[in-house]
């Protein structure tokens, strides 16, 4: 055979592929024609590939089960290098000119699969075998099964490479989501929409109709497909709906909440090129929800029903009805029910041989049982496949045993029928995902002999196939009805009866179906281990058995020890089967084993579409500073500070930042340094009772601070820890200024307002975060004040006129300032702040100005240095949530008088007076060419290192330019008792030797930064 | 206003907008608003709302998240007892001069901000389209219509939204977002993928 | 529609027939090895005893354990195992191994900041070195090594902070440069470009994970075999105390006197507790984590990037394992939720780009119960013989067989064990809290 | 994704726009009379919770409206707000309660 050699005739076209055109890819390298239109699944099909994958555990040979997201088995990489895409269902891959694709879970080939051993093995593995071996020795484990474990796992291979494509989020609200755009969508979406309500319908497929193209039927006269026809050109000329296409609705959240994945361009590459997004994931907020997803057919249990060629009913005739495509020459069909009737008859119908229906039912009589007769098919009642013949080591089937099963369970004499396929239908169970999502409740189908959905405290309505409802009369005006009320619901309209009346449908009716969970195989093959229930996973009844036996009773522990649907389509065919055969070995109705839980997504979801466009330089903003670009193009070496990038410090040429952070403390302590402060928050406080808000909300007492002075603050938390720090400015007797931390601006200010609103909502406080209204800069060191004297200024910027912790407003070099004398360094300081859209400015003129002083620019680490050189703490080092200021030596920040203040209550607990609490001390290490490491654990002096807990840690440490030595601050348990003693700090395998000192090295009296 | 004001116009211009503007295939346009003064106006009593509404000439919205203005001069509802007063910066001084007066000795309070917050003009056929890829407000809702205030969160960072017509918007920023807002929505304006819902739509197949 | 009553029920039997030993009651719990393997494949496999028996409550305990999960169980082998103690039962709501034990991303390491910690943490991971051995189920415990990725100035110190206190304990964890986190997990973007550039990370070389389900299943069964019943199914509704002591409890299988009551039961411990008449200092809120589809290796150890709230490990079968953050408000939902994953996978997404091609394949949450500190409590409380273990929040997995093991310790010996001390339900009260979250503190 | 709407300025919206502050009404007692707290008051008030699987009273913050915080009823595992109300305010299902009361 050449070319297609499972095409249908001329007259079986297949009616969404285009045979007048042709377009060709490639399938483990080997290169095939389809036409626009196919999937991978249809054109493999269509050329004769039979084998599409292999399974996970056993490596089994595997075909196509289904036709749409459902699929177990056929799972494929597609693309290469960047682009490539893992374990994605041949199913759903829209074929496009140049398509590459490959097969998985397979070495070397798909052909010749090493790991085919499993399954000739598999009695070996059977469920949860893995946690009853490679126990010995200990260390194997990790050494030797792991990794070949690991190696054989996993199905397809992920890329290496960072994702090219771009991916885009979007936000909608609607009246009504309508979920899958079959028959019973569209009349929900046509419904809610006629009755005023904005729609949005989602449909998973590329197409609408779902599957009223092979239900059979009529609606008014014609085909349900014309039918939806005429109702999708309605929806999409209407501006009240919009129609999503290859649009997946994966979860359903709170309050319906629900993400949906548009796959925008994978099946057209070009689409991206021209500036589309790959995927789109959508964000839906929806008043009212119709879940119109169908049904999903489920396979029967019998031995070898994994075998290639041996698929769902409704997808063979989806395939030939749809693609043009034949599953086999000679298809037989097994079924439970009457449903897959149809396939026969349209099978036979578009010219392929039927050979056989094998109905596990006695007795069956239906209208379809008759049309089948009619047309000269011919049946096996009360009989099953009894055992699948194969060839080629399993890649395809030859015949089938077709025996009748005895009411006693025993098998009557088998009959060969040879066949190249197989279609089977095991019953469908409604599509009940989303509705569970929430924690909708599902009730058991005694009829369906499955699960359907019961009640919800979501606003979410199910109809149709999804509802349990199969005939296309009822799925219509289940559909309509439910568009209506939803739409009535959302619009807030009174429930009036239903106006809107469903269109008139006939389709044949069916008889019952048979719940049958396990189909007898002949001899050994009965033991269930061949019996597939979950195809991907390898599950078998017999592991389902096993686990029961072994105690793992709950349907959790069974999927749990088995993996049943675990794998990548989550048990969408076979999780029924399972509770069935579970049932039966527990004695327990099907109801009350219960099922699994379900979750989200229905589909696995691109990582890439979740995240959009949140990547890249979209990945977390960063805040720029009015001086950024400067420090930019002046080499700042950054780093991240909350999500702002400060300059860690400048690098000039040839410099290591080592030099640079020395340089740039050295100017400061012998000239003058510049420091963009803006980062600092800052929070205006103002009203009547602002002064007593601050003393709650501050340690010490603000109130008797005076306009036009400063005062350093601490906060802690009720529970009496130290939570930030920073100066505080009263602009005036009613306004305050408080500075925050870079790190802790936004909280802070949200505390502020919680205390305010929830604690004390009668005072008279307004509180206004004004952080990025200003620009900061602090200038420090000993020629600041000449530099800034240098600037026209209306300010008198003299000793006596301008003291430490005093603030001024007024111009400085034509510029509106604030500036506050404080000093963070040590150092004759201010700190100017100035309207943001001045900083550079600013900035500009104090270069300029300074240049006869040789000024330079600091960054953070100099900063550190230079605090830390005063022995002034930096929160975040000194503290870290379990310090209290009295541990820093700040109890002279914390007021005694004030009858409360956040924190003041804990703060009295005995613990925190404690005699051997870590103090904060300073450190100098014996050697002064030493440099502390970080976070050192200082050990008992003369102590053998044991393991009681060391008395402390360094918190600070750094070689101090300014002093030529190293210098550290650290947390010693009683270190202010300490002072003077010796303490060891291990360093690798060195142990170093420091002396507990006062914590500030530099100008004990504070005599710099008062001049 | 003093010599540095042409800092402040160099800043605020600054090169990312620039890029921006430039930018090919782009469904929206984007201006800096520029030289406008803000006065964050917090306002405790019916009394000082009355009082502030006819300093300025006109009455506060108080209705949320609404606006109202007149002569250049917007104020729009920010909360309860918080506007936010939009104007020429060059109107700034002679406004305070009249606001401040009407509120002296209220509990009530004027910060100047205009140094705050970067205001773009986002305008243009993608406008909607940007918003609703940006923000998680219902641009078809009867409310979100000309006037119409709204704080939001625009991608990663907080933002206001205020509707001037159909077709576009100015969105608030902290400045220090700017250039992420920038960026963010150069990504969101491709032209190609303008997100047209409820609206009259192509074929799909059946 | 009615049911065709064919040949279903019968089918299924002959398929069951197959199987002559139904259910034995057994005396003695085979062992499990390979050896066994094969002679049970030979039987095809219809001679597996059962790994626990279906029990059912006796009239009276000398300890009743409140929840099937990890430290329950395992608070009940140590319990028949190190002291002798045979009447003992766990009493489960649901299915054992059902809770947070059943459903955690299984990441196991000890390298803490505070001794208090270091020291319960490297307990339980050492015990986790043997325990497949121990417990004679293979719970696959695999160090592999686990990575604290560093990406601030503020983490650099924090996490040399952590290594040199480990090191005093005498911990093995490193500092690592960003070049050796290359070698290591070769899909990171170390550019220097990014938005975090990487700095390096602190690296617990037996770190690493466990099978969360066979961690339960080993216990149970192990425990189970000891003599314990565990009981599956029966929720506690109900604590009596009389004057001040319990004496039982009521179940949803009736009631149970007991001579001590230790509650077990994660995020429900608050309600659980209540029946007593105890309130916590505790919040219950569903952490959320996701699975994606399984693919062949690509990240050989864990990571952790608390800078940006993401972590991720691959399994055996080789999904990628990813913690989320909990939810903004408190709840019992055990629902998914989006918020948090979103900020999740952006992070991981920038972390590791070719990620970005991956699917997620499920998501789900589990109720973890946040103690005042984030850290465990562990102790008698004030009613006499009510014990508790919780406050476990979003790291309790790795505790497992540490906290099982001291907490029997502690209420055999009438004494908390002195690992168990410092985790006493007092300290709230006495300000002697045990903060694990210096990194949460950054700030210039 | 909760759907809060803030009593304060109705605005409703996404819980990511909002800010959860855990439960409500918790008594802090030190502001009644800071000279006389016992250490067991203070842990109650600092760390004890009510945490109850049910009805929840909490506090919400509306951060991107207009920045108050509010009350909140809400079942915490169905997941249903019961109400919506502004600080100094009743919680709804009080406020039923009595109307039935006074009904009866
Ligand atoms: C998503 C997620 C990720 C996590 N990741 C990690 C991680 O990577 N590493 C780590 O170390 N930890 C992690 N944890 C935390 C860890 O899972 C828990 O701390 C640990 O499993 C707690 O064990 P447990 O035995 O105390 O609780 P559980 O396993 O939850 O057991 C408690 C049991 O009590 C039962 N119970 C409750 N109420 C009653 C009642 N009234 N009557 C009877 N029984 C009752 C419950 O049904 C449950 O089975 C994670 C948790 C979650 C949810
Ligand atoms: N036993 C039977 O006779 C039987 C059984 C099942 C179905 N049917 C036939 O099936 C049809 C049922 O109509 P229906 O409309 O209820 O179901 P349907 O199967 O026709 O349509 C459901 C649609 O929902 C889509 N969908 C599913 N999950 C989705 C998701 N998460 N997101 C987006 N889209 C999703 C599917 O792609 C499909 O197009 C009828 O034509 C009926 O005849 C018959
Ligand atoms: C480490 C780990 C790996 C998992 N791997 C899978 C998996 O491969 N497939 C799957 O369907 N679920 C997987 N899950 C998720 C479980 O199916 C389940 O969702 C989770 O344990 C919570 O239980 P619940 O969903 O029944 O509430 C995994 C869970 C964990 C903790
Ligand atoms: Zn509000």
């Amino acid at each position: 055979m050449s070319g297609n050699p499972h095409r249908l005739s001329a007259d079986w076209t297949g009616r969404l592929v285009d045979r007048s055109r042709k377009i060709s890819f490639t399938f483990d390298d080997k290169r095939f024609t389809a036409h626009p239109g196919d999937t991978l699944a249809s054109a493999l099909l269509a050329n004769g590939v039979r084998l599409v994958g292999r399974s996970f555990k056993y490596h089994r040979p595997r075909g196509l089960v289904g036709i749409g997201s459902d699929e177990p088995n056929a799972l494929v990489t597609i693309g290469v290098g960047d682009k490539l895409e893992p374990n994605l269902r041949a199913t759903q891959v829209e074929v496009y000119d140049g398509l590459v694709a490959s097969s998985q879970n397979r070495w070397p080939s798909l052909e010749t699969d090493v790991g085919a051993m499993n399954s000739a093995l598999s009695r070996f593995f059977p469920a949860g075998f893995y946690y009853k071996t490679f126990m010995w020795p200990q260390a194997f484990w990790k050494h030797v099964y792991e990794p070949v474990i690991r190696k054989a796992a996993g199905l397809g291979p992920a890329t290496t490479q960072a994702d090219p494509d771009r991916y885009e989020h979007a936000h909608i609200h609607c009246d009504v989501l309508v979920v899958g755009g079959g028959v019973a969508g569209l009349a929900a979406a046509k419904a809610a929409s006629e009755t005023g309500a904005r729609v949005i319908l989602a449909e998973e497929t590329h197409r609408l109709g779902g599957s009223c193209d092979i239900g059979g039927g009529k609606i008014v006269d014609d085909a349900p497909l014309e039918w939806a026809r005429s109702v999708a050109d309605d929806l999409l000329a209407s501006d009240r709906v919009t129609v999503m296409p290859r649009t997946t609705v994966i979860s359903h959240f709170d309050h319906n909440y629900v993400l949906m994945a548009e796959r925008v361009a994978d099946h057209n590459p070009g689409l991206i090129a021209a500036g589309h997004p790959r995927q789109r994931l959508w964000k839906v907020r929806a008043n009212e929800i119709i879940v119109a997803a169908g049904a999903l057919e489920r396979p029967l249990t019998f031995s070898d029903n994994d075998r290639p060629g041996i698929m769902l009913a409704s997808a063979a005739r989806g395939y030939a009805k749809r693609f043009g495509v034949s599953p086999g020459e000679r298809v037989a069909v097994f079924t439970n029910n009457d449903d897959a009737y149809r396939t026969a008859i349209q099978l036979f119908e578009a010219g392929v041989n039927v050979p056989r229906i094998v109905d596990t039912r006695p007795g069956p009589d239906s209208s379809l049982i008759d049309q089948a007769k009619a047309v000269g098919l011919r049946m096996s009642f009360g009989s099953g496949i009894v055992g699948v013949k194969t060839v080629e080591g399993g890649k395809h089937i030859d015949g089938i045993k077709v025996a009748p099963v005895r009411t006693s369970g025993r098998l009557g004499e088998p009959e060969f029928i040879p066949c190249d396929a197989v279609a089977m239908s095991g019953g469908y169970n409604p599509a009940v995902h989303l509705f569970c999502h929430v924690g909708g409740e599902l009730v058991f189908d005694d009829a369906l002999q499955s699960f359907r959905p019961g009640s919800t405290t979501e606003r979410l309505r199910v109809v149709g196939a999804a509802n349990g409802i199969f005939n296309v009369q009822s799925i219509l005006e289940d559909g309509f009805q439910g568009g209506e009320h939803a739409a009535r619901a959302s619009l807030k309209k009174r429930p009036a009866k239903a106006k809107l009346k469903a269109p008139k449908a006939t389709q044949s009716t069916e008889g019952p179906l048979e719940p049958i969970w396990f189909v007898p195989a002949l001899g050994a093959k009965n033991e269930g281990n061949k019996h597939f229930l979950d195809f991907q996973n390898d599950v078998t009844a017999a592991d389902v058995e096993l686990a029961a036996r072994e105690g793992y009773r709950s349907v959790e522990h069974v999927k749990r020890y088995t993996t049943l649907g675990m794998a990548t389509d989550q048990g969408k065919t076979s999780n029924i089967n399972a509770l069935g055969i579970l049932s039966d070995v527990l004695d327990t109705p099907i109801p009350n084993v219960g099922t699994t839980r379900f979750r989200p997504p229905y589909t696995p979801t691109t990582l890439g579409a979740l995240v959009g466009p949140i990547r890249g330089k979209l990945f977390q903003p960063v805040r720029r500073t009015p001086i950024q670009a400067w420090h930019e193009v002046n080499h700042a070496h950054f780093e991240p500070v909350g999500q702002w990038r400060r300059p860690y410090c400048y690098l000039r040429d040839g410099e290591t930042i080592k030099d640079a952070v020395s340089r740039e403390v050295l100017a400061v302590r012998n000239s003058v340094g510049l420091l963009d402060a803006s980062t600092l928050g800052k929070i205006e406080v103002s009203g009547p009772d602002a002064a007593k808000f601050l003393d709650r909300m501050y340690t010490n007492m603000m109130s008797t601070l005076k306009p036009g002075r400063c005062r350093y603050g601490l906060m802690c938390s009720d529970q009496g820890f130290l939570m930030d720090d920073g100066v505080v400015v009263r602009l005036s007797e009613d306004r305050f200024l408080c500075h925050t931390t870079s790190g802790n601006a936004d909280h802070i200010a949200s505390v502020f307002e919680f205390w305010h609103q929830t604690e004390w909502p009668n005072w008279k406080v307004i509180i206004t975060p004004v952080t990025e209204q200003w620009a900061q800069i602090a200038v420090a060191g000993p020629n600041a004040r000449e530099l800034l004297q240098s600037l026209d200024s209306d300010l008198d910027l003299t000793s006596d006129a301008f003291r430490f912790m005093d603030f001024k407003s007024g111009t400085l070099a034509g510029m509106p300032v604030r500036i506050f004398r404080i000093s963070f360094s040590g150092e004759l300081s201010y700190e100017i702040a100035v309207p943001a859209g001045y900083g550079m400015g600013l900035w500009d003129a104090l270069l300029t100005a300074g240049e006869r002083h040789g000024v330079d620019t600091y960054g953070t680490e100099a900063l550190h240095v230079l605090r830390a050189e005063k022995g002034f703490i930096m929160i975040g080092d000194e503290t870290d949530g379990t310090v209290t200021p009295l541990d820093l030596g700040l109890s002279w920040a914390v007021s005694k008088k004030k009858a409360d203040f956040v924190g003041k209550r804990a703060l009295e607990l005995p613990e925190f007076h404690r005699p051997d609490r870590r103090h904060f001390v300073g450190l100098s290490t014996h050697d002064g060419n030493t440099v502390l490491p970080d976070g050192a654990q200082a050990i008992q002096i003369n102590a053998e290192r044991t393991s009681s807990p060391p008395l402390g840690y360094v918190s600070s440490t750094y070689f101090s330019p300014t002093l030529n030595r190293s210098i550290a601050l650290g947390m010693i348990s009683g270190g202010r008792d300490r002072l003077g003693q010796t303490v060891h700090f291990q360093a690798g395998e060195r142990m170093i030797a420091a002396e507990i000192v006062d914590p500030v090295f530099y100008d004990k009296d504070g005599e710099k930064q008062n001049v | 206003m003093s010599d540095a004001s042409n800092t402040f116009a160099v800043w605020r211009s600054g090169a990312a907008l620039d890029a921006m503007q430039m930018q090919e295939g782009l469904s929206v346009r984007v201006e800096d608003r520029g030289d406008i003064g803000m006065l964050d106006l917090r306002l405790k009593s019916k009394s000082d709302i009355d009082a502030a509404s006819k300093a300025l000439g006109f009455d506060l919205p108080t209705k949320a998240r609404t606006s109202a203005g007149t002569k250049g001069i917007a104020c729009l509802w920010f909360s309860v007892d918080q506007w936010i007063v939009v104007l020429p910066r060059h109107q700034l001084p002679s406004v305070l001069e009249k606001l401040s007066p009407s509120l002296a000795d209220t509990f009530s309070s004027i910060v100047d901000v205009s140094d705050m917050r970067s205001v773009l003009r986002v305008s243009g056929s993608g406008a909607q389209s940007v918003l609703m890829k940006s923000t998680s407000v219902d641009v078809f809702d009867g409310a979100f219509a000309p006037g119409h205030v709204r704080r939001v969160s625009f991608g990663e960072i907080a933002a206001a939204v205020h509707v001037i017509d159909e077709t576009s918007f100015d969105l608030y920023v902290f400045r220090s977002y700017v250039e992420y807002a920038l960026d963010w929505i150069s990504e969101a304006a491709a032209a190609e993928a303008t997100l047209q819902p409820f609206s009259a739509q192509g074929p799909v197949a059946v | 529609m009615q049911v065709a009553q064919g040949l279903a029920s019968v089918c299924t039997e002959v398929f069951l027939k197959r199987f002559t030993s139904t259910f034995p009651h057994r005396k003695s719990m085979k062992r499990y090895s390979v050896v066994q393997l094969v002679k049970n494949a030979a039987s095809r496999h219809k001679n597996w005893d059962r790994a626990w028996r279906a029990a059912e409550p006796k009239d009276e305990y000398d300890v009743v354990i409140v929840g099937a999960g990890g430290h329950g169980l395992a608070t009940a082998y140590y319990l028949a195992k190190e002291h002798k103690l045979t009447n003992i039962a766990v009493v489960e709501k649901g299915w054992l191994g059902g809770g947070n034990t059943g459903r955690n991303t299984t990441i196991i390491r000890s390298n803490y900041l505070q001794p208090e910690s270091i020291a319960l943490y490297e307990l339980a991971r050492s015990l986790y070195e043997g325990l497949s051995q121990e417990l004679n189920f293979n719970i696959m415990f695999s160090p592999r090594g686990l990575l604290n990725l560093c990406l601030t100035e503020h983490e650099l110190r924090v996490f040399r902070r952590i290594t040199a206190a480990n090191a005093a304990e005498g911990l093995d964890t490193r500092f690592l440069s960003p070049e050796q986190v290359k070698e290591i997990v070769p899909i990171i973007n170390d550019s220097p470009d990014a938005r975090y550039p990487l700095l390096g990370a602190l690296y617990q070389p037996r770190g690493g994970t466990a099978r969360h389900d066979a961690v339960a299943w080993g216990y149970a069964r192990a425990a189970d075999a000891l003599g314990v019943d565990v009981i599956q199914n029966c929720a506690v509704t109900g604590i009596d105390v009389k004057r001040g002591k319990v004496t039982g409890l009521q179940t949803a299988k009736g009631p149970i006197k007991a001579k001590k009551i230790a509650v077990v039961a994660a995020g429900h411990t608050s309600v659980v507790m209540d029946m007593a008449g105890v309130r916590m200092p505790l919040e219950s809120v569903a952490l959320q984590a996701l699975v994606s589809e399984p693919v062949k290796p690509m990240i050989d150890v864990v990571v952790m990037a608390g800078a940006v709230h993401g972590y991720i490990s691959q399994s055996d079968k080789g999904e990628l394992v990813i913690g989320g953050g909990a939810d903004a408000a408190n709840n019992y939902s055990q629902r998914g939720s989006w918020p948090a994953l979103e900020h999740t996978l952006t992070a991981l997404v920038e972390l590791f780009p070719p990620i970005s091609r991956l699917r997620m394949l499920r998501q789900w949450g589990g109720i973890v119960d946040m103690s005042a500190d984030r850290s465990p409590i562990i102790g008698e409380t004030d009613v006499k013989g009510l014990y508790v273990n919780c406050g476990w929040g979003t790291g309790g997995f790795k505790a497992i067989p540490g906290s099982g093991f001291i907490f029997a310790d502690s209420i055999a010996n009438d004494r908390p064990h002195p690992i168990a001390e410092p985790f006493g339900i007092g300290r709230f009260a006495a300000g002697r809290m045990i903060d694990e979250s210096t990194a949460a503190a950054v700030a210039h | 994704m909760l759907l809060i709407t803030c009593p304060v300025c109705g605005i409703e919206g996404d819980e990511a726009d909002f800010h959860a502050g855990g439960q409500a009404h918790v008594l802090r007692p030190q502001s009644k009379d800071p000279s006389n707290v016992s250490e067991t008051e203070l842990s109650e008030y600092l760390y004890v919770r009510d945490n109850p699987k049910g009805l929840h009273r909490e506090l919400w913050h509306c951060g991107r409206g207009c920045n108050k915080w509010f009350n909140a009823e809400r079942d915490t595992v169905t997941m249903e707000f019961k109400g919506f109300y502004k600080i100094g305010e009743k919680p709804p299902s009080e406020k039923n309660a009595k109307k039935k009361g006074g009904t009866a």
